[in-house]
């Protein structure tokens, strides 16, 4: 099962990228443009077909971990070489390998200086993304984690725009700051689980264990908000996205699309994959807490777009709104929100990693981004044009496109939790409309004002081909969700069902009071 | 079959929309009309097949949407409502296509136009044959879509994109209404098929079935251009001619009376609702109507009138008389069709002249287009027998016996206002003497086949589609034919109303009275539009002088634009520059906004004037720097200081046994 | 004290013996070289290091390593020490050749002083004996006093040197006395002796001896450790020394009197173990949070790395502050990671040294991943790994550490430290930026050519680091079998 | 009062002397001569315990300590030298250079 064609597939999977940065780094030379791009090309196109190659085993029926494979690590401390996947995150691997190769198919003329460097940190953050979303051992799960924020330190403050060492600057030290913190958390967790009371009482950092913790509220609570400030500022919830903005801008675009598309999932992937089955109580608790920052995150962040005369802060905001969706499904804690919520982190990474191509693609024309500078872009260019409103709908929820069916889904579940979630929610879907149609009309609309946009290029059969995936997902979600949601579906119900699990009664809470130091320290 | 209906024109739309601008051009006309055609076709040959076995039925595609317990399916559900629904977008879809063909020949967009022109037939017929809530949501955004692309098809006018955007983000509020109470339906039942949804629908609570059909009246209120939501139509104006006769009169906007039709169970149980929605659709009746009476431009004439004419479907509604509401939605489709084909037609020929004031004679020249237009005018005025007198008077008639007697006085009169601006239009453009500048005049001619066919048939159906399918039509076809539908909603008005039926089976006195009474009006309106336009062309500007404030009161549409400009939008983007501002500043600093005071203390010692000079991180940065000032300031490079500290850290950790409870 | 030398093998001294011969050599017999061999010089030091590695391992399955002499002990705590003090040695010397041959200075003494230091070092971590111990603290601190000044025409090196003198020698003082209140406590020097007699004590008086010797041991070797408030000469000494006599001290002399502190305190301390650990966790939440902060904006590289040293010194202390089995192990392991980055990072500097010019400041690293991509990649690592990014060394130990301090409770210095690591990757990441996102400064700037040791040096680094942060498993086992040498002790 | 209490207070004072001296004195010299009366007084705690304990430990130790003192003062001394070589001033305080 966890071989195929007699490899172990999901490590295969994982560092192939990482062979491919040793290969640019070892067998090129600074000079050799076009064999680093072959290179990061070729790897990026394999990692994505052996994603795929996964996709026709992975069995939908069960909630279980799938192809996993397991090795000796730290056996000091209990922690192991432990991948697999569930039905949340092959499709977040699906997405990450498909966006990493129109990341690099993207940066093929942006990107003219420092080639070696840069496909080198692209794949290696490849790699680092593809272990967050196979690791089930803590220990390695925060390994990549970290390892996934140098690369992209260095792509924002190498290849990013001129305030970029600010933002790679914040970027790295605000996800770091949450990080760290998250640490703490898994240690919680992992001591606690050593304690027969509340887990399996061994030491060990292996997750498919600690999904059967059974903590008492208190416990939950604190490990609850360390593991919530890793995530939250990942994601960003409202209060956390001031990083986000800035990193946004500044990245150069491949960069932006990794981090709208698979980074700020990976909090969110955080919150299903831990805090929801291992903390099910104070998840239970928060919920409220968390709905209401997501709610103030959809508002406010379709609010602040609206202010933006930055086409890509723009879209940068408007990820704090649709990542504010995201997690309010999530904490709705019922089987729609949650399906949705997975299935929006998906339609978050198509729609708004595409549209930050498209801003990609008039900012290496036109080498700015203010909204102003452009106007009638329609008339020069207009397949751009098509694409770009295509893309705009499916990021405000059109019907018969992506993002419906995860909104749709997400505020019924938020509903069911409660009436006034999606009240508030659908707000945030009125505004959406409307600071995506009013940039489109100043983009694209009324008559061509700036001299330098009468010439501007079309989009070139490239470009075409990198946003044809993209467009036809969009379509193919909204019109035919259903093999996707096939695949999240045995996962979301085993989490509800590891959500409605008890917690440690009473009577273990007295028993936490004579346990010895190391936990009853925690108190 | 069913699935053909709506399947054709999205191939259509795809076939046009990707490779128009490149191979087919010029030749798009050729896929739309043929896949609009054959979609017309396939839905007579569902419609006679249902006639022959009038049993409703659903088509099932394919699940869309599934996650347990919802299962939202792709099907069609074929009953008479949506029959008649998508016999009146097919058909009248159809005929504007042709009509399209000539009125946009040598745009520049041709393929484009066609290629919205029929993903709008696919959204349209999506939501007239959804078997579900959520289908007919896809629709009813879909449309929103539609509607969006092509009022901003000239998008290079500022006017045009803003009236597109405008548009669709009315139609959003609206529509968050709508799925709203899509959450309330499936929340009740857990599902959101209609059938499943109407035969639940008794056990709903008053208060439930207000609230729901509150919300989904507020979704008919954006898509139907009712008053709060229908600054938008007004606007819509800017499309082509072609798109505001298909969208914005005879199809779309009449969605939000469909849907409410559907729903009639759930209204059934809520009084407060459809006295609420009767209420609306009234003084919306009314409220366009007098501005109507003043405007100039043609087409926001036409605009205006259809908003009034929606009202009068949402005031039948209301007072609980569906099929009066659905008959006047189709008979609508006929005419507000036609007038606005016909004043495309003027248009095209005055060489996009919109404003009446510089037309008037066009009768000698557009002998056709003048024909059915005052067919038209007669129609929507109600002059009996065209179609247009049965279905209005049929809904007045309704208000009335319904016991909502100041709302059919309201009705009856914005029956004279109707008549009268409709006729001053009619006189304004194409009778009377020729205002049109000299340069254009002898441009003028009737325009190609393509638009006069589509215009005649129009015609024919504006005069007879009131009593060809029976008379009187109350006892006529279409009545018979949609009442199983909306069955249940009379099962429950007899419950909620009593004996309120029994009128409807003869002409009594009383309906001859109302019909009188409709018919005078009508007729009143015409009088004075003839003396005012025709007789005395000087008169209205003195009356316009003489009540100045009130004609500008109208003229300027209550202002109401303006006040929402700067009651909401205007205040919106001030909010929203704030938060930005909060955001760049406030955020970061919240976070240790406690903390400044230690930074101002450290500054206020004197000795720490820094920048900061790599700008960093913002404000946590800047407070560390001060510390990190502070604290490297200790390091002053004299031994004996750390000698001294050390010291200190010694006696320090001498003292502590005196505060760390450590017991020897 | 009345021991008769028993009938041991010479072998457990092997590893102090040739490097004492070593250094002998090298500083009386360096005239004789002249100047042109100035490879020998570097030769001989350095292989005697490697030699007394050797010596060192081998004895690692000694078989009977208690205590064969009274006052020396050859445990596997020892020998871990004593293999991570040679390593750091090893370093100095390869790192220190380019420096000196640029600056003019090579001379014998130079490597000389560094292996008396070294051997001092090592009999402090060998130490079962208070005056064992006493006696390789100086040999270590005399011979630094010296290399701190070794540059003589500089004014900063020499002002350093009397800085360290004058302190260190002061602080001998507080050492010594609390060393006497100690054995006025217990009436022993030796350690295992101490450990039986203090767990005895009753008498009041004896007790408040107790009580202040361990005051002035704190205070004594938390100035060794530059722990705060002690941690006052570090910066100006590291500064003032020559680039790679700094790196020797930040590395060696902390982690042999790290070492010494551990073995004192747990052995001889053990009644007090909660209260010392609790003075400890406040000493290592100040030095944290100070040696973080006051590195912040430190535009010199070199200073940067002596507060960026306290703090390091701070995660250790919350090693030790958290227990003795896990936390201790911990801290060696800490202590092990640490020195590669730490030396790697004076490494560069001393890379960037031009004619003997310092380029000292973060801007001189500027544009340094287009002078030379390896050595900012190695930079980078160090960086890392200083900061305790995975997939590094200093990942690992900073896990470890705080694994040891939430396992213990002490889960709010736990946050202390996770944030005052957030804190340093801001001044760390500065130096990465330099390299990476700036333009170089001088024009002149050509490639850098690293020396063949430099080379080498950089490599063995980078490859620990990388391999110790992929697979740490070996190392975490070893750090746990020395550190259970000392219970065998107790 | 015995003699060992007498001059452990002795041992003790000179102890605190030496650092109060460390800490005031400016001349290096004096500086130390003040850390020599530091180890004195620490000698004579090592004697005066080892008389109360009966063994030869302390003063062993109080040996040792003479002997690394008088290292310890010539290596300082010398290191004072050296600086007095480039600056015309032996006072601590005016050697700064190193700070912040």
């Amino acid at each position: 099962m966890t071989h195929i064609f007699g490899t172990p597939i999901l490590t295969l999977l994982c560092f192939l990228p990482l062979i491919g940065t040793l290969a640019i780094v070892i067998f090129t030379r600074k000079d050799e443009e076009k064999k680093i791009k072959n290179i990061a090309l070729w790897f990026s196109v394999a990692a994505f077909l052996i994603s795929l190659l996964i996709l026709p085993r992975f069995r939908t029926d069960t909630a279980e971990m799938q192809f996993v494979e397991r090795a000796e690590w730290i056996p000091a401390i209990g922690a192991e070489y432990l991948l697999g996947i569930d039905g949340i995150s092959i499709l977040l691997i699906l997405l990450t390998t498909l966006l990493t190769v129109i990341a690099v198919l993207s940066s093929s003329t942006a990107i003219t200086d420092r080639l070696k460097e840069y496909y080198g940190s692209l794949l290696l953050l490849e790699t680092g993304m593809l272990g967050v979303f196979m690791a089930l051992d803590f220990v390695l799960f925060y390994v990549f984690w970290e390892v996934m924020l140098v690369p992209m330190y260095f792509l924002i403050g190498i290849w990013g725009g001129p305030n970029r060492l600010y933002a790679a600057i914040k970027f790295f030290l605000y996800t770091l700051f949450g990080s760290v913190l998250m640490l703490l958390g898994i240690l919680a967790l992992y001591f606690l689980n050593a304690d027969p009371a509340f887990g399996s009482g061994e030491h060990t950092f292996n997750m498919i264990t600690l999904f059967n913790v059974q903590l008492p509220f208190h416990f939950q609570c604190w490990i609850f908000a360390a593991f919530f400030i890793g995530f939250a500022i990942k994601v960003p919830v409202f209060p956390f996205h001031t990083w986000l903005p800035d990193a946004h801008v500044e990245a150069p675009t491949a960069g932006s699309v990794i981090l709208a598309g698979v980074l700020l999932k990976m909090g969110t992937y955080g919150f299903i994959r831990v805090c929801l089955p291992m903390l099910p109580q104070a998840s239970e608790f928060f919920a409220p807490f968390v709905a209401v920052l997501a709610m103030i995150g959809i508002v406010y962040g379709a609010l602040v777009a609206m202010a933006q005369t930055d086409i890509k802060k723009l879209v940068a905001y408007s990820s704090v709104s649709h990542l504010g969706f995201v997690m309010l499904g999530l904490f709705a804690m019922n089987s729609q929100g949650i399906t949705g919520g997975v299935l929006q982190m998906i339609n978050h990474g198509i729609s708004t990693g595409a549209l930050f191509l498209l801003v990609g693609i008039i900012y290496e024309r036109r080498h700015t981004r203010k909204i102003q500078e452009f106007g009638g872009l329609a008339h020069v260019m207009p397949v751009y044009a098509a694409l770009f409103a295509v893309t705009l709908f499916s990021s405000i929820g059109l019907p018969g496109l992506n993002g419906f069916v995860g909104e749709f889904l997400i505020l019924l579940g938020a509903f069911q939790k409660e009436l006034w979630y999606a009240a508030v929610a659908v707000s945030g879907i009125v505004l959406g409309a409307g600071y995506m149609l009013w940039l489109y009309q100043r983009v694209m609309f009324g008559t061509v004002t700036h001299p330098e946009n009468k010439m501007l290029k079309d989009c070139s059969r490239r470009e075409v081909l990198y946003m044809a995936p993209l467009i036809i997902l969009m379509l193919w979600i909204g019109i035919y969700p259903k093999p996707y949601l096939r695949l999240i579906e045995s996962s979301v119900m085993g989490t509800i069902q590891s959500l409605k699990r008890p917690s440690a009664g009473p009577d273990l809470m007295a028993m936490a009071s004579q346990t010895p130091p190391e936990t009853a320290a925690l108190i | 079959m069913v699935a053909l209906i709506p399947l054709l024109p999205a191939l259509g739309a795809a076939v046009n929309g990707l490779f128009g601008r490149r191979y087919i051009k010029e030749n798009a006309h050729w896929v739309a009309v043929g896949a609009c055609g054959l979609s017309f076709l396939a839905a007579v040959f569902t419609f006679t097949s249902f006639l022959r076995e009038p049993q409703s039925y659903e088509v099932r595609m394919f699940e869309w949407i599934a996650v347990d317990p919802l299962r939202i399916e792709l099907a069609f559900l074929v009953d008479p409502l949506s029959m008649l629904m998508a016999m009146v977008v097919t058909g009248v879809g159809f005929l504007i296509h042709i009509y399209s063909i000539g009125y946009m020949h040598g745009d520049g967009g041709y393929h484009r136009y066609f290629a919205y022109l029929n993903l709008f037939m696919t959204a349209m017929l999506l939501l007239v044959l959804a078997n579900n809530y959520l289908l007919m949501f896809l629709g009813w955004e879909g449309v929103g879509l539609c509607s969006y692309l092509l009022i901003g098809f000239w998008f290079h006018k500022d006017s045009a994109a803003n009236a597109a955007k405008k548009a669709f983000l009315v139609n959003r509020i609206g529509d968050a209404g709508f799925i709203l109470a899509l959450f309330l339906i499936y929340g009740q039942c857990k599902s959101l098929v209609f059938h499943d949804v109407m035969s639940q629908a008794h056990a709903f609570s008053t208060g439930l079935a207000t609230a729901i059909g509150i919300l989904l009246f507020v979704g008919a209120m954006g898509k139907s251009a009712q008053i709060p939501l229908y600054v938008w139509l007004p606007d819509a104006m800017e499309g082509p001619t072609s798109v505001s006769a298909l969208i914005h009169a005879a199809t779309m906007v009449t969605a939000g009376v469909y849907m409410v039709a559907r729903n009639s169970a759930i209204y059934a149980l809520a009084p407060a609702a459809l006295n609420f929605m009767a209420s609306v659709g009234a003084i919306t009746a009314l409220f366009a109507a007098s501005i109507a009476l003043v405007q100039r431009d043609i087409k926001k004439v036409l605009a205006y009138s259809t908003v009034s004419q929606l009202g009068y479907m949402f005031l039948s509604c209301g007072v609980g008389a569906y099929v009066s509401g659905m008959f006047h939605l189709m008979t609508h489709a006929f005419f507000k069709g036609l007038l606005f084909l016909g004043s495309g037609s003027v248009i095209h020929a005055l060489g996009g002249e919109q404003d009446m004031q510089h037309m008037g004679g066009l009768r000698k020249h557009m002998p056709i287009t003048a024909a059915t237009f005052t067919i038209a005018t007669l129609a929507i005025a109600g002059i009996p027998p065209l179609a247009g007198f049965w279905s209005k008077d049929e809904i007045l008639a309704e208000t009335f016996k319904n016991g909502h007697k100041l709302l059919w006085g309201i009705g009856a009169l914005t029956a004279l206002m109707t008549s009268f601006y409709m006729f001053r239009l009619l006189f304004l453009t194409f009778y009377g003497k020729s205002r049109v500048h000299h340069d254009k005049e002898h441009h003028l001619h009737e325009s190609p086949r393509t638009i006069t066919i589509p215009l005649s048939i129009l015609a024919f159906l504006s005069i007879f589609g009131g009593v060809l399918p029976g008379f009187p039509p109350e006892r006529g076809w279409i009545h018979g034919f949609l009442s199983p539908a909306i069955s249940s909603v009379h099962h429950a008005k007899e419950i909620l109303h009593g004996a309120a039926e029994h009128g409807a089976h003869a002409l009594s006195l009383l309906d001859l009275t109302l019909m009188a009474v409709s018919i005078g009006a009508a007729l009143m309106g015409l009088a004075a539009a003839w003396y005012f336009y025709l007789i005395r062309p000087a008169l209205p500007g003195q009356w316009a002088s003489r009540l100045k404030s009130i004609h500008t009161l109208l003229f300027n549409k209550y202002w109401v634009d303006e006040i929402y400009l700067s009651v909401f939008v205007r205040p919106l983007l001030k909010l929203c520059n704030r938060l930005w501002d909060f955001d760049l500043q406030g955020i970061d600093g919240i976070v240790n906004g406690a903390s400044r005071v230690a930074v101002k203390s450290a500054e206020e010692s004197g000795r720490f004037d820094l920048k900061f000079i790599d700008g960093v991180i913002n404000d946590i940065g800047k407070l560390f720097d001060k510390w990190h000032d502070i604290l490297r300031r200790w390091q002053t490079g004299f031994v004996q200081n750390y000698a001294l500290v050390m010291v200190i850290g010694v006696l320090v950790l001498a003292t502590s046994m005196f505060f760390i409870p450590y017991h020897f | 004290m009345n021991q008769t030398l028993p009938n041991f093998p010479l072998s457990i001294l092997y590893p102090e013996m040739i490097l004492t011969i070593s250094a002998c050599v090298l500083i009386f017999l360096a005239r004789a070289f002249a100047r042109a061999h100035k490879h020998t010089l570097s030769s001989i030091a350095f292989f005697s290091v490697i030699a007394a590695m050797g010596c060192a391992g081998s004895l690692w399955n000694f078989p009977r390593w208690e205590n064969l002499i009274e006052f020396f002990l050859i445990d596997r705590y020892a020998i871990f020490f004593k293999l991570v003090l040679l390593v750091i040695c090893a370093l100095t010397i390869l790192i220190s050749k380019r420096f000196l041959s640029d600056t003019d200075t090579e001379r014998g003494e130079y490597y000389g002083l560094i292996l008396l230091a070294t051997i001092g070092m090592m009999i402090m971590v060998s130490g079962a004996d208070l005056i064992t111990i006493y006696l390789g603290l100086e040999t270590m601190a005399i011979a630094s006093y010296i290399l701190a000044a070794y540059f003589r025409s500089d004014e900063r090196s020499s002002e350093a040197g009397l800085k360290y003198f004058l302190l260190g020698a002061f602080n001998s003082g507080i050492i010594l006395y609390g060393m006497a209140l100690l054995y006025g406590a217990t009436g022993t020097f030796n350690l295992a002796e101490m450990h039986r007699i203090v767990s005895g004590l009753s008498g009041p008086a004896e007790l408040r001896l107790l009580y202040f010797s361990l005051i002035l041991l704190v205070a004594g070797f938390g100035f060794k450790i530059a722990a705060v408030p002690f941690h006052m000469w570090a910066p100006d000494v590291y500064e003032g020394a020559p680039t790679p006599v700094a790196a020797f001290l930040s590395a060696g002399s902390k982690t042999a009197s790290l070492a010494v502190l551990i073995r004192v305190f747990t052995v001889a301390f053990g009644l007090f173990t909660e209260l010392w650990q609790l003075w400890i966790a406040y000493i290592s939440g100040l030095t944290m949070l100070f040696g973080n902060i006051a590195a912040l904006r430190q535009t010199n590289v070199k200073r940067m790395l002596a507060y960026s040293s306290i703090a390091h010194v701070g995660y250790m202390l919350l090693g030790l502050a958290s227990g003795i089995e896990m936390g201790s192990s911990a801290v060696l392991m800490y202590a092990f990671v640490y020195l590669f980055a730490n030396i790697g990072l004076f490494a560069s500097l001393i890379l960037l040294t031009r004619n003997g010019v310092p380029k000292e400041s973060t801007a001189d690293f500027s544009g340094l991943s287009r002078r030379h991509p390896l050595i900012a990649f190695a930079v980078t690592i160090f960086l890392l790994s200083l900061t305790g990014i995975p997939p590094t060394a200093g990942f690992i130990g900073k896990f470890y550490l705080f694994m040891a301090a939430v396992k213990s409770g002490y889960i709010k210095l736990a946050v202390v430290g996770v944030l005052a690591s957030v804190i340093s990757l801001f001044y760390y990441m500065r130096i990465v930026m330099a390299m990476y996102m700036e333009k170089p400064a001088d024009t002149d700037a050509a490639a850098l050519q690293p020396s063949t040791s430099l080379g080498y040096a950089f490599s063995i680094m980078v490859f620990v680091i990388l391999a110790v942060g992929i697979y740490p498993g070996p190392l975490l086992d070893l750090a746990r079998e020395s550190l259970s040498s000392i219970k065998i002790l107790s | 009062m015995n003699l060992d209490t007498i001059t452990l207070i002795f041992g003790t004072g000179l102890f605190f002397i030496g650092i109060t001296g460390v800490l005031i004195r400016r001349n290096a010299i004096v500086v130390l001569m003040c850390i020599e009366l530091i180890l004195n007084g620490v000698n004579l705690t090592f004697i005066t315990f080892s008389h109360i304990h009966g063994n030869l430990a302390g003063q062993v130790a109080a040996i040792f300590v003479i002997v690394v003192a008088a290292a310890e003062a010539a290596v300082g001394l010398a290191i004072v030298i050296a600086v007095f070589r480039r600056h015309p001033s032996i006072n601590i305080d005016e050697f700064n250079v190193l700070k912040w």
